[in-house]
């Protein structure tokens, strides 16, 4: 059943309880997303220190399930990482949500690398990719932070 | 009412979805089609087909007969004095756009107030918007109550002289709520106020009868009537049309086209340029027919009986909340449930063959006023039994299984 | 090139007209509709219908699927940089509205002028004309040359400095004459003027390519490709609709909503306001592979030899009198015969089974310049053969018999 | 053949031939008449004098054969007729355009009456209907003189 699929236990446990949800003190880097279907949004903080390594990431907003898991694992793996890590990081899971089977980098360790994973089950919900990726495409419009409001229709 | 042989007359039920039947509860945003309508299309393009008013050969005349007897069976079908004020739209998106412009060109002033609801949906909404921003105009919200409702009270409490426009939904597609358009039209016009009705849910659901609810607009929406995508009607009184000036420009709404000016054609084809939705507006004719042959009443009194079982069962489900509760509610009922997302509710759902909406549903400024992102829908068509609202239940047992709630 | 085969594809070619074959030479006006269009409709309706976009069941998600699908394939059958250039709209006529109307907002300004020529449909005059009213611009016409032609040389004689808009046909529904707008838009282009084109007869009848005619919009009426009644596709320069303010407002072309103040969606959702013509966008699909499965090299060569055939006929049939000579003609003949006015030569040749139009083609602006109220047009399709045309000549005889003409 | 009652002698004849063609000298009345489908259009003239007798009558424009000749044939009719028989005869004749299979006034004497009922043939001709009918409600127009230019499309 693909429904076990998209909502693995660890999918559920991020979405109910979302790991750096609230606004970073001190955060330098923001971007605001938007899905205009389903009024889906999210909030994107980032503190990206001299070295750009990021510091600090949160989010706020409010989505479903797989929107605020995704945006809960998203923040937990790019914390620590500098800013070409996280942008091959951020590539390599929109990848793989768009076509490939695996994820390819070798910044992450297996761990990471399989809770990423879990949220590969929305390729099978077409509807449901945006859902998955509104988050990562805001954190690379912070990061580039163009102060353009990302939606997920472009 | 036999549901089930109205059923049969709906090719999609036919069809599996995910290897089993289809539960369709989002007749809000489309109903599906029976098959007199598509027959129909299918008929008068191999066997009929021409465009219409333009040319006198056989295919023609024929074409612009079946063309001119849907726009009389509109006129009879919601009561409207005239032929004339029926006019063919994309859609009532379209219909709307057109009332909101041609008033904008003509009427419309620099403060004047237009008067819209919390219930309305992005369709009765931006096009205002953009006389706001080309004419300064302000747009005022008559807010809703606890019940999802909008009293007549808190329309009559916006209004000032500067009202000039009051644009209303006449039944919520996510409260359900059912507004008092005839009394509300009196209360208007009692102050030379126009009122414009957006009419995509009670095309459907409610008997229309223009002349009893008087008011000076109204826009339907074909394909939430059992009637083909791509087509909309727009009803006018007829002081209206004549009076305002064209919306689109092109072929069929001229009179006299020189170098140095043009005089337009009179109604309706002031309002129909260019090439219409032809075979649209043909096959349309069929959905009037189907509604009129199983009876508006009939279908109030069915949709009544599946809305106060399904808000029994709804309201009896833990966890579940029911989005309003009013006065009188027309095939639509919204909900949350507490601790899973209305997509997720929408996608477990599905993998059982039964359709909702999750969103917003085009109606942003209702769902920031009840403070939630997004809600579920489940809306009723002609074909819907309680067995679907049960299905509709269980799935969302489902959902609570999934996310672990009791 | 089997026109026998591929006229057996077109139910239409089965009926009866009196009693008689119908010959169907009225394509300028609407073109029939091959039997996989109609089996698209009917199939979609009833297997898969769903509105687009909005939902996230599985019918929905099919339905949005099958819908984009169609846009990518207008987009690589007119051979756009991008997907995102493809707005479908209710017709040609809509599209022109909307480019007029959001230049309008957005860049034209008073005393600007918009050239447009004497060939126009009413559907590229009219739109231009509401600017010369609502913001007192000024239209300018490029006359004919004696040949019903536009040569560059009359386009560039009337551009000044004010030229902002050239708005012209691809190939005109009266003459038949096909204008060089790749050359009109170097010039243009050379001057930061924007070229709208009119692609009504283009459509069905050249080759599109948006990049090698490097225009800046371009119109299409898909009924007469082929393609169901109530869609027309507007072409459009990225930059240009990323630019340009929206032109309907309502669901689904909106960012965030909220009481004071809206924003707007990216492309293509921006101009597509509503619930758009879902079945007839999935289904036009199968019109352009119908094309495709042919080819439009076929279809012109195939055109060409019936025009130049049907020049030669009515050249040497006596009192008949074809509107223009231009260098390059497609798809249609118009003509007049001394002492029988259209309308009754239209009569007269419906009743063999011909259906011509006749009229002033909603191109009052070129009849005037010709002197004559009216004429008969005999447009082609990839359906028609030698012997329709003989027919056509026989029916023209049959009117002279009957106005007693020699 | 329906084609033969439509265009009978008597219509091709007055179309080529129309009488009272042009405008007459010292109208006091007329109106115009357009049919903005087909381009048709017509221009009647009318000089009623203070008994309200149509003294002269007369019509500019072009068009079909039919309408050539109705507009003729009316004219012919009408000129000599007071306002009240004019009346009279128009509605007549409209009537029986549009259903009635005679016409039923005792003001035209039976001459009159046939060579009005030569145009009895477009009943089988709905598109063509307007055609005979253009010059008759302008007519009305311009005995009301109201100035409103008549469409046969209202
Ligand atoms: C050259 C031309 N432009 C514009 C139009 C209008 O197209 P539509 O009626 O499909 O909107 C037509 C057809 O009627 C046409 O032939
Ligand atoms: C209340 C209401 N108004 C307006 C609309 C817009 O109608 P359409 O999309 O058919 O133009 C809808 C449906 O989406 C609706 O439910």
């Amino acid at each position: 059943m693909k429904l076990k699929e998209l909502y693995q236990e660890i999918i559920l446990e991020h979405g109910k309880n979302p790991r750096n949800l609230g606004k970073t003190e001190n955060f330098n880097k923001d971007a605001k997303g938007n899905n205009p279907l389903c009024g889906d949004n999210v909030h994107v903080y980032l503190k990206l220190n001299d070295q750009r390594k990021v510091e600090d990431i949160s989010f706020e907003g409010s989505g479903c399930a797989i929107s605020m898991a995704s945006a809960s694992i998203m923040t937990g793996l790019i914390k620590g990482k500098n800013d070409n890590e996280a942008k091959e990081i951020i590539e390599d899971f929109l990848g793989m949500i768009k076509e490939n089977p695996e994820l390819k980098n070798k910044i992450l360790n297996e761990d990471d690398k399989t809770k990423l994973m879990c949220l590969s089950g929305v390729k099978q919900y077409p509807m449901r990719v945006k859902c998955a990726t509104l988050s990562w495409h805001t954190l690379v419009s912070a990061m580039e932070n163009d102060g353009k409001e990302i939606s997920t229709e472009s | 009412m036999n549901i089930d042989k109205i059923k049969k007359e709906f090719p999609i039920f036919d069809e599996k979805i995910h290897n089993t039947d289809l539960v369709y509860l989002d007749s809000a945003n489309s109903s599906q089609k029976p098959k007199v309508v598509l027959d129909r299309i299918n008929d008068f393009y191999s066997k009929q087909f021409s465009n219409v008013g333009r040319s006198v050969h056989y295919l023609a005349v024929a074409a612009t007969n079946l063309y001119e007897n849907t726009r009389s069976s509109v006129q009879k079908y919601i009561n409207a004095k005239d032929k004339n004020e029926i006019v063919f739209t994309k859609g009532a998106t379209e219909a709307l756009n057109l009332v909101a412009n041609t008033l904008g060109q003509s009427i419309l002033e620099e403060n004047d107030e237009v008067l819209i609801t919390e219930l309305e949906h992005h369709s009765n909404y931006v096009p205002w918007h953009f006389l706001r921003k080309s004419k300064n105009i302000k747009i005022k919200f008559a807010e809703i109550n606890e019940d999802g409702d909008i009293p007549i009270e808190n329309i009559e409490k916006e209004i000032t002289d500067k009202t000039k426009v009051i644009a209303i939904t006449h039944l919520s597609n996510v409260t359900g709520a059912v507004l008092p358009i005839k009394e509300i039209t009196q209360l208007a016009h009692s102050k030379g106020i126009i009122v414009v009705v957006d009419g995509c849910q009670g095309g459907p659901h409610l008997k229309l009868d223009m002349q009893e609810l008087d008011c000076d607009f109204y826009a339907i929406s074909c394909h939430k009537m059992y009637g083909p995508t791509g087509l909309g009607v727009l009803y006018g009184k007829k002081k209206w049309l004549e009076q305002l000036p064209p919306y689109q420009g092109g072929g069929g709404m001229i009179n006299e086209v020189k170098k140095d000016g043009i005089s337009y054609g009179d109604l309706p084809n002031k309002y129909e340029a260019g090439t219409m939705a032809t075979a649209q507006v043909i096959a349309f004719d069929q959905s009037i027919k189907f509604l009129e042959s199983i009876g508006i009443e009939k279908i109030i009194e069915h949709e009544k009986e599946l809305i106060e079982y399904g808000q029994e069962i709804l309201q009896k489900n833990n966890s579940v909340k029911l989005i309003g509760s009013p006065k009188e509610r027309g095939g639509v009922l919204s909900f949350t449930i507490e601790g899973v997302h209305p997509h997720d509710i929408a996608t477990i759902l599905d993998e059982t063959g039964v359709a909702i909406r999750a969103g917003h549903h085009c109606c942003q400024i209702l769902h920031d006023k009840l403070g939630i992102p997004a809600s579920a829908r489940a809306s009723l068509g002609v074909y819907n039994t309680k067995d679907d609202l049960d299905k509709l239940n269980e799935g969302i047992n489902n959902c609570k299984k999934i996310f672990d709630l009791k």
